[in-house]
């Protein structure tokens, strides 16, 4: 049906719920600029937002909040499958439309919770990244540099982007060996920062003097602080030069960074993930969507890859100082049916916001 | 002469009985009228939505019960998110096998928990909060241990009990089990006993030792029961898995008028009217919509505001 | 107004709520003189003193010291003044050393751009040590090293070393042993000679009128009267006190009478580790057994000991019908009862109500069938043990702390009687009481012995000791040293020769 | 004649006082700590030979500690009073942010950075003193409640963008920068401990308020200075957190708690060494042995998690060791 559950807010307006892990910290503060300058740009969306740090019982207490507080749709970031089971659960049972970024059910791993999506009439689909393609693309980066000594750095134990990031990087590692058994590349166990720039520099400090020979290092994310502490750390040892980083995050003074060689390689953009959730749910309140009950949409995000100082300077402009689309792009978007959206997701790279600026 | 000095005494004690009567009511009258307040400027939803409010108070107001037993006799526990936390992790692993060994396991790990805590606290002589600040630490590691790998999760069929009335059933159970024994046993004199001077209540006969470490142990089973409610809810544990409990559960029992010191002076209702409040309030500033900032910004007054109205500080000489 | 008067106490009133502590007193402390104040429990002393050395603030009236008014705000103003108080409780904080104890408060002798100079407190403190003979005690070593008595003559230094005007010694001698007791006095004489003057409370009026040249009567917050020590016997002290004529037996008067055969408690080869060795004796139905001694003698930790309350005791502590003693459960389900000497630790739990301190060893026996209380029957309960030994309360419900000491001692008493102990241990039971409520508990001791009750009393009083019971056992270093049985012709004397 | 008999007992208990107590407290307080770090040292290094514990290594561990260290030292005048600060990880946080955003956005430089984060800290630290003593509500539950406003402030301040102290300006994260900032900072502590009023009515508070205030100290003022200290000195750990990582980004939600402990529990050494004299020296030495277990199970390979275990495990273990369980002592 039209207009969705729930109950409109006071003032006719469209109803949204974010559930973040931090709508404060570096990436999650650009996700809530995408969407704020959405919803602006619409006009009859209000937009809340709930912080659960990815503590799973908070996750599930996000969308009863916000399911509680009048929003019609929720887009969710959760840190793991079975939480959204009674994430769905609630949605149904308050005729809430609910949609994913950056995570999607693993219908190998988790079949009934995938099932229960389907089978929703809220529950619309997940927009993400390929993160083991990401792992592999950032391993690969490095092993083409020659590095074969490599030290992990993740965020936190269990977290699903960060497990999808870690698959690619063993894969990588596991084809290269398998290809190359007389250049074998090792793979550290990963050392966990948490998400602090002093917890990258301890586990780079650990790393390092735990294996003199490293070559690279992956602080793999949590937020970009890891990846400064990393190195800094690196810096502080002196080690420049003889070890290459990759990673996920992005820091400001990137395009230096890959200039003077401290940095290898980075992949981003990522942020506009939640955008797309945001049309999905969006849509659906509107009545557009209807094909909801026995569907799950699965809409593959790009991830934009950095190695050079040239590829920063585009993305910089057109990623960091403005936003991908702009105010007439999104409510052009919004008027996408789910097919189209998608494209339009998988198109989205630095040469696809060039030319649509330039225009 | 005697008989006006003791009139005057009287009636002052009548006034100083008011006194506490309308310190021991105080939190219930703010606890309506913040909910009234929130209900309002949320335009009804909080009454509308009561249940979706009321679900993130079951597995606070379970294991605020145990801390509560722990405080009463002056003591704290800051490890109860780790137990949570270990203890849904049991839940999940046994809930392939069998529900009732998943609950029953759940309390088992809590117990041991609360049991290593109370060895040290009890029988090592180190204060309580530096024990369990430890053991804190340590869980927590253990949990992030073990879900390096994956989250864990529960059994599908653990979601089937998610429903209001078990929920609810299992903590007015729990809780009327918990007042009772509080109230109208000699557990409940014994606690504040301790907490109002140990040594003496070892003088009056009450094996003091003993109470702590089975206060602990019990504490942490009740809290392991927690876990169980916790997990039907969401269903897997990851490595935050029931972080901060200890501080909302702090927060909510100093709310609920609780003086943190313990002894004499606590009063079962504590446990409801404080995590009711904690939730009502957390939950109503939530749905108020205000950005992440400056929810927390004036999440931090009112609470200061709250504690500073409602925290029983006329039985503490000395506040730390 | 003549010049040897030091301290003028002006029309001075303290209320505490509605309880009038201090109501409108006023009389003068002469130079050179020890100046006594004495009163029930609860007469307004410790307020008066505490006014005086900035510890409670004033309601109205003033202190003149020397023609001036004072008006200190706390004990390091009271002591710039030349005022200082030595406090019957702990008055030396654990964590801090001798010296920083002695000067708490006038660091800034010591203190040169901010920076204070350790050594030279310590030398200063070192120095003092060494005049006043604790030669034992040293400066730079942490006081929790010390015991309490040791922590007492820290505090001797720190209230006197500056030659204070006057000095308050509020009922220290109580928690002092002899020898501490002829320290104190020995100071109280030297600030006498240099002209200062002493307010001297204390509930022992024999030592009163030995030490004191003037006495000070309070009674309910008001002021009675100043009378010279000379002449004055403890009868008129005690009337003066209380207010009317102190009729009736004080101690218990029966002579000869004779001990059952019935051994109740048999203690045998019983050994604390430090404390107490190798100590046997049985305890006869209906007799009241008295354990004295100087205070370290260990006689308080018998009491400790034969209420299963000792720590590392071995030897047996066994009853009548063969049950062995280990524990305090096992004690009181037995029916014994203690009353310790640290009465606001050990006995009552200060910040809980007098009827669950009554109630707390009897809950298994008013619980129903399936445990649960019932708060009427505690409460009947509560009241009418309390009733019984007249606890001057306001209700049940009121707090211990509330209470004066007397009252709390009775409380504790109360508890036991109500569970109906059949052997009773008092440690101590009448320190720090004042005489109306001292005779109320030796007639509550000579009912309980005439009804078949057993009593173990351990007092350093040994006036008492003699007054009141069957036998008294004598310790000394841990050991028996002897034993005397009840008659007319015991004195302090014989007593005393045992104990040293 | 009994004052001579009991004095000559008093003279005997001396003597055997004297003979029983023959190493002098501190003395045995650094064996025990220097031995801990040999111990732990010499395990890991026969099991790890290879990538452990070099002259360097250890050098790099001590420099990781000393930043906890630092914060823990300033952190033990509160708790010795018995107080708690649950702010410590937010403190930490805005001083950091704000010192950074002086050095660089105001480019105020070295001197932006230093008394910025320090003059943060201690305002947060009078903010919590104040709040507690005014409102007289528990430490703990004050701090946490002003917690979440300072992160809040933090936020307000960082917006969403994490603050990065340039490479240049880095002196603190490295040697000799972070070990003289260090030094320095244990100096004054110690100097306040033993040296000032301040150290002899911080003990006296902690072991009894009551008689304190009657002895005419000012606990309230005494209490609030305490918590100026510790902030200031969680001021200075700021300034060697954001030099050491390079940065700081401004989390909500109570994340910053996390912080808290790691200072907490070096403070735990500083209370347990408290009676063998050594309580300072005792939170560095500590915070060192955690840092050589901690760097020890990295080269051991072992996973991160088990590395809080063996942390907390380890910290549970010394402090039992050294406390001597009194038979009837109330601990609460
Ligand atoms: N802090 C207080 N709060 C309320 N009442 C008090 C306080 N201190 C004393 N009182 C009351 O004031 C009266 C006088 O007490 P005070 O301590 O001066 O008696 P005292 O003569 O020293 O008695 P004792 O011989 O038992 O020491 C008593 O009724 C007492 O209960
Ligand atoms: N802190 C207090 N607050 C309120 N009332 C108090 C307080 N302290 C004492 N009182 C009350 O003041 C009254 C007088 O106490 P006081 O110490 O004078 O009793 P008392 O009969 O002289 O004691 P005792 O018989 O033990 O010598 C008591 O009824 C007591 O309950
Ligand atoms: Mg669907
Ligand atoms: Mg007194």
């Amino acid at each position: 049906g039209s207009a969705g559950g729930g109950t409109a807010a006071s003032d006719g307006k469209i109803k949204i719920g974010v559930s973040i892990w931090s709508s404060t910290d570096v990436l999650g503060s650009q996700c809530k600029t995408i969407i704020d300058e959405a919803a602006a740009a619409l006009g009859d969306v209000e937009v809340q937002y709930v912080d659960q740090g990815h503590v799973s019982e908070k996750v599930t207490a996000s969308v009863e909040q916000l399911c509680a507080a009048g929003c019609q749709g929720v887009i969710i970031c959760n840190s793991s499958d079975t939480e959204m089971t009674s994430a769905i659960k609630t949605c149904n049972d308050n005729k809430v439309y609910l949609s994913q970024f950056f995570r999607i059910i693993s219908e190998d791993d988790n079949p009934d919770i995938y099932q229960a999506a389907v089978d929703s009439p809220y529950y619309i689909g997940a927009v993400h990244e390929n993160e083991p393609e990401n792992g592999e693309k950032l391993m690969n980066i490095l092993l083409e540099k020659g590095d074969r000594d490599i030290g992990l750095i993740g965020w936190e134990q269990g977290d699903a982007t960060w497990l999808g990031r870690w698959e690619g990087y063993q894969k990588a590692v596991d084809d290269w060996n398998k290809e190359h058994p007389d250049d074998k590349a090792t793979l550290s166990e990963p050392q966990y920062a948490g998400t602090s720039s002093e917890g990258g520099s301890r586990a780079a400090e650990a790393l390092m003097s735990a294996d003199p020979n490293l070559d690279a290092l992956i602080p793999a994310g949590g937020g970009g602080d890891p990846l400064q502490g990393a190195i800094a750390a690196v810096e502080r040892a002196g080690k420049t030069d003889s070890i290459d980083i990759v990673s996920t995050d992005f820091l400001p003074d990137l395009g230096e960074r890959l200039e003077n060689g401290s940095m290898a390689g980075e992949s981003g953009g990522h942020y506009c993930d939640p955008l797309f959730s945001f049309m999905m749910v969006y849509n659906a309140i509107k009545g557009n969507y209807t094909d909801i009950e026995g569907n799950f949409v699965d809409m593959n995000f790009p991830y934009l890859y950095v190695s050079s100082a040239e590829d920063y300077k585009d993305y910089e402009k057109y990623f960091v100082d403005q936003l991908p689309y702009t105010d007439d792009e999104l409510v052009e978007m919004s008027k996408l049916s789910i097919d189209d959206l998608a494209t339009k997701a998988s198109e989205l790279s630095i040469e696809d916001a060039a030319a649509r600026a330039g225009q | 002469m005697e008989k006006v000095k003791a009139m005057a005494l009287e009636s002052g004690m009548k006034k100083e009985n008011m006194m506490s009567m309308i310190r021991a009511i105080l939190p219930v009258v703010g606890l309506v009228l913040v909910f009234l307040l929130f209900n309002t400027l949320t335009g009804g939803r909080m009454t509308m939505n009561m249940s979706l409010v009321l679900s993130q108070v079951y597995v606070i107001m379970i294991a605020s019960m145990g801390v509560f037993f722990i405080m009463t006799m002056g003591g704290l526990d800051f490890s109860q998110g780790s137990i949570l936390g270990i203890s849904s992790i049991v839940v999940c692993y046994l809930s392939q096998y069998d529900i009732l060994i998943a609950i029953l396991g759940g309390i088992a790990a809590g117990a041991l928990i609360g049991m290593i805590n109370a060895y040290f606290y009890v029988y090592r002589k180190i204060k309580s909060f530096i024990v369990t600040i430890c053991t804190m630490f340590l869980f927590r590691g253990f949990i992030k241990y073990l879900t390096t790998n994956a989250p864990v999760s529960g059994s599908a069929k653990l979601i089937f009990y998610d429903t209001t009335a078990l929920k609810l059933t299992c903590t007015l159970i729990i809780l009327v089990v918990g007042f009772v024994a509080f109230r109208y046993t000699r557990f409940g004199t014994d606690l504040r006993a301790i907490g109002a001077g140990e040594k003496a209540a070892m003088f009056a006969g009450i094996r003091t030792d003993r109470m702590k470490f089975w206060v602990y142990t019990l504490s942490g089973a009740i809290t392991g029961f927690a876990a169980f409610i916790n997990v039907i809810k969401v269903g897997s544990v990851t490595s935050s898995g029931g972080n901060q409990l200890e501080t909302q559960i702090l927060i909510a029992l100093v709310l609920g008028g609780m003086p943190i010191s313990g002894g004499a002076k606590v009063r079962f209702e504590n446990i409801i009217v404080g995590s009711l409040l904690y939730i009502v309030l957390n939950s109503g500033l939530t749905m108020m919509g205000f950005s992440t900032q400056m929810l927390q910004l004036i999440e931090g007054i009112v609470f200061l505001v709250f504690v500073a109205i409602f925290a029983d500080r006329e039985s503490l000489s000395v506040i730390k | 107004m003549s010049n040897d008067v030091r301290l003028e106490v002006k029309h001075l009133c303290k209320s505490f709520g509605i309880t009038k502590a201090v109501n409108d007193v006023s009389f003068e402390v002469k130079k050179g003189t020890i100046h006594a104040l004495i009163g029930e429990n609860g007469s307004g002393k410790s307020t008066l003193t505490n006014m005086l050395t900035g510890i409670y603030s004033i309601d109205s009236g003033e202190f003149v010291l020397d023609g001036k008014p004072i008006h200190p705000k706390n004990q390091v103003e009271a002591n710039d003044e030349g005022v200082s108080i030595i406090v019957q409780e702990l008055g030396t904080l654990s964590g801090l050393t001798v010296a920083e104890n002695i000067f708490l408060g006038h660091e800034d002798m010591f203190v040169k751009a901010g920076i204070k100079n350790t050594a030279a407190m310590n030398r200063k403190a070192t120095e003092l040590l060494k005049q006043y003979g604790f030669t034992n005690i040293r400066a730079n070593k942490m006081v929790d090293e010390y015991n309490f008595e040791d922590r007492k003559l820290v505090e001797i230094i720190k209230a006197t070393y500056f030659h204070p005007k006057v000095v308050v010694i509020d009922e220290t001698t109580t928690a002092l042993s002899q020898e501490g007791r002829e320290e104190l006095y020995k100071h109280m004489y030297r600030i006498r000679e240099e002209g200062g003057s002493v307010i001297f409370i204390s509930h022992d009026l024999q030592e009163v009128l030995e030490m004191s040249d003037y006495i000070t009567i309070l009674r309910d917050g008001q002021y009675i009267d100043t009378i010279s020590a000379r002449g004055v016997v403890e009868n008129q002290l005690k009337t003066l006190m209380v207010g009317r004529e102190v009729t009736g037996a004080y101690y218990r008067n029966d002579y000869g009478e004779k001990i059952s055969d019935e051994v109740v408690m048999s203690v045998k080869d019983v050994t604390v580790p430090g404390t107490i060795a190798n100590i046997n004796f049985d305890l006869h139905k209906g007799e009241i057994l008295g354990f004295g001694g100087l205070s370290e003698s260990g006689m308080h930790e018998i009491g400790k000991a034969v209420f299963g309350a000792s720590y590392d005791r071995t030897g047996s502590v066994v009853l009548e019908d063969g049950t062995e003693i280990k524990d305090i459960p096992t004690a009181i389900k037995h029916s014994i009862a203690y009353t310790s000497k640290d009465r606001d630790n050990e006995s009552v739990v200060m910040n809980m109500s007098i009827r669950d301190n009554i109630c707390l060893p009897s809950l298994n026996s008013l619980g129903n069938r399936l445990h649960l209380q019932n708060d009427k029957k505690n409460k009947q309960f509560a009241n009418k043990f309390a009733k019984d030994i007249s606890v001057k309360m306001v209700n049940t419900d009121q707090f211990v702390s509330e209470l004066s000491g007397g009252n709390k001692q009775k409380v504790v008493l109360a508890r036991w009687i109500g569970k109906d102990s059949d052997i009773v241990v008092l440690d101590s039971p009448t320190r720090g009481i004042d005489i109306k409520v001292k005779q109320d508990i030796y007639q509550l001791m000579d009912q309980m012995r005439k009804s078949g009750k057993s009593i173990i009393m351990i007092s350093e009083e040994l006036m008492e000791l003699i007054g009141m019971c069957d036998r008294i056992i004598i310790m000394k270093d841990g050991k028996i040293s002897g034993q005397i049985n009840r008659s007319e012709d015991v004195n302090e004397h014989s007593l005393i020769e045992m104990m040293v | 004649m009994d004052a001579t008999m009991t004095s000559s007992a008093k003279a005997k208990f001396a003597k055997t006082d004297k003979n029983k107590k023959k190493m002098s407290g501190t003395v045995r307080g650094y064996l025990i700590l220097v031995g801990l770090v040999i111990i732990s040292w010499l395990i890991f290094k026969l099991i790890t030979p290879g990538n452990f514990g070099t002259p360097a290594n250890m050098l790099q561990y001590f420099q990781a500690s000393l930043i906890a260290a630092t914060g823990a030292i300033g952190f033990y005048f509160v708790m010795v009073m018995g107080m708690f600060d649950f702010s410590i990880g937010a403190n930490i946080m805005l001083s950091a942010i704000v010192g950074c955003v002086l050095a660089t956005k105001y480019g105020l430089g070295y001197p932006g950075l230093v008394i910025g984060c320090i003059v943060t800290g201690a305002i947060v630290g009078l903010l919590n003193g104040t709040f507690y003593v005014k409102l007289r509500i528990p430490s703990m539950i004050v701090t946490t409640g002003l917690a979440l406003i300072y992160e809040s402030i933090a936020n307000y301040m960082a917006g969403g963008i994490e603050q990065t102290l340039p490479a240049d300006m880095r002196m603190f994260g490295t040697m000799p920068g972070d070990i003289i900032l260090a030094v320095v900072a244990f100096l004054i502590a110690y100097l306040i401990l033993n040296y000032t009023k301040i150290g002899t009515y911080t003990y006296a508070i902690g072991s009894d308020e009551f008689v304190a205030k009657n002895m005419g100290i000012k606990v309230n003022k005494y209490k609030v200075l305490a918590f100026i200290i510790s902030g200031a000195f969680f001021g200075i750990m700021a300034i060697l957190t954001i030099s050491y990582g390079s940065s700081m980004v401004a989390v909500t939600g109570m994340s910053s708690m996390s912080r808290n402990f790691v200072p907490t529990m070096g403070c735990f050494f500083g209370v347990a060494f408290k009676k063998y004299g050594m309580p300072l020296p005792a939170i560095i030495i500590g915070e060192f042995v955690i840092n050589i277990i901690f760097f020890g199970f990295i080269a051991l390979g072992a996973p991160t998690a088990i590395q809080d275990v063996i942390t907390g495990l380890a910290l549970l273990i010394i402090i039992t060791l050294t406390t001597k369980a009194h038979k009837g002592e109330i601990v609460k």
